[in-house]
């Protein structure tokens, strides 16, 4: 299989978060995505790294969080964000758009996950905590120039 | 991000620029709009124009400082949100918490006299 | 340790290339390089990257060139390029700038990682194979200002 | 990379913008460099102003059509290396090899009539 793949390992730490978001939307622009497309595909994996360093991890820098990216050029990203937490359940998370909820703090970042991707995923890992799996397809147009335009 | 205040009448105008993001835009946020509250200033617009993007924290940021204001008997209002937090802001149904304002003057002018 | 590692794999096929220098260029300024130092250290990699293929694998894509990469935010960052060709002593590569060699297409490349990094290491690796070691400080002035300055 | 052709008199003038990296710039540029000398042009000048950076395959490309052109009687000439462009070409020393001019019509003149 002729793909590339890219694994990051982070403290718990929230200054990591950006890192993975850099290297999210590097990688899908190097990889033939548009740049808002690149942009929404961080979004995604900025906010499940954020779940997983504050929920999975309470921030404790000592546990790590990894992030696997799997990829080729010109077809879709496949992003996997994995922590060894307690784990939940997403059905459980309330609606963040209701009227009642709308002026809460928190309780977003589902909501951003399944908007900026195709597909998103929640998995109990065998060994324990959560695997949030984020898919993105190549945009059409991108796929069809992104062979013929690379400068 | 940065953040520098500005007042129109008695209107205070925050111009953000940057990302509101967790750890560090949101943390921007939050400061600014605290010292205007402390300051007793009750009349507040951020102006949102070159805010890039925001993520859950930054958003949660928002509507924190409306609260906050509201307690105080103040208003928090928004100016010109651009491609992705206009975006953000209609996902997260927050268009209709926020009164959003195109045009500064016409921002200004709604907190009235 | 409250470090990041970032590992890429690649099929060693040339295209993959901008995606090494990506990744190495936008984590180097995530963790505070500024922008030309960051380059710096990306087309280090790149040089590294593209011998790995061409040089070790023979652009063979069925074999992968892994990338290793690891940084604490304010820190210098080591780049290691792993390849599982047949390794070179560096000490016998002809030196480009000589009068004799500056028309030839190509020996330029330890060259130019040698100018981009602070350091470079070449080392055979037990299980066959080479492994370039690339480390770049954190500039002066960069280290000083890494952490107020973040927008 | 972008490249394109313009002539000032006799003088083929390139301009190259993007970056000359493996597999990308390099076979551009090779390409246009061909197509020059298969039509005959003798007087070739690669405007670098606007390549951001090369690798050690598009500074290899860049020393093959130097060859090249001379090999059929032709020159390749150098304006205007930006930053990083300029730094490689003294650290491989090539600026020694390639004539190159900071100013458009000095290049262009100094092919002679
Ligand atoms: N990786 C995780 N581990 C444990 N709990 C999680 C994880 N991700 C999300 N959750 C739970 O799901 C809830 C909703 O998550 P989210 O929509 O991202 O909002 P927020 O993180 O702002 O609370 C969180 O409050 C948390 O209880
Ligand atoms: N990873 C490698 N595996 C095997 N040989 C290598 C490797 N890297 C470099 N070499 C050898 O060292 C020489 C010099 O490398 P370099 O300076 O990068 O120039 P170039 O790659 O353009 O020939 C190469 O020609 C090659 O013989």
């Amino acid at each position: 299989m002729t793909e590339a793949t890219i694994e990051l390992v982070i403290p718990s730490e929230v200054r990591y978060v950006d890192l993975v978001h850099g290297i999210a939307q590097c990688a899908a622009q190097t990889l033939g995505f548009e740049e808002d497309a690149a942009l929404d595909l961080a979004l995604a994996a900025r906010e499940a790294t954020i779940n997983a360093i504050v929920h999975g991890h309470r921030r404790d820098p000592a546990r790590k969080v990894q992030v696997r990216l799997r990829a080729a050029p010109g077809n879709g990203i496949r992003i996997e964000v994995c922590d060894e937490g307690p784990g939940f359940d997403p059905e459980r998370a309330p609606d963040p758009r209701a009227r009642e909820n709308r002026l809460r703090d928190s309780g977003r970042g589902l909501l951003l996950m399944r908007a900026f991707v195709d597909e998103v995923r929640f998995e109990r890992r065998r060994e324990g905590g959560m695997r949030v799996v984020l898919l993105k397809k190549m945009p059409g147009r991108a796929a069809a120039r992104k062979t013929e335009e690379k400068e | 991000m940065k953040a520098s205040v500005r007042s129109v009448n008695d209107v205070w105008i925050v111009d953000l620029q940057g990302r509101i993001t967790i750890g560090q835009g949101d943390v921007v946020l939050r400061e600014k709009v605290q010292d205007l509250l402390q300051m007793g200033c009750k009349k507040i617009l951020l102006n949102l124009e070159k805010v890039s993007y925001m993520d859950s924290a930054g958003i949660g940021e928002l509507v924190a400082c409306y609260k906050r204001a509201k307690e105080r008997g103040g208003t928090v209002k928004l100016l010109n949100p651009s491609g992705k937090v206009y975006d953000l802001l209609q996902l997260t149904k927050l268009e209709e918490v926020f009164e959003t304002y195109r045009k500064e003057d016409e921002a200004v002018a709604s907190f009235g006299g």
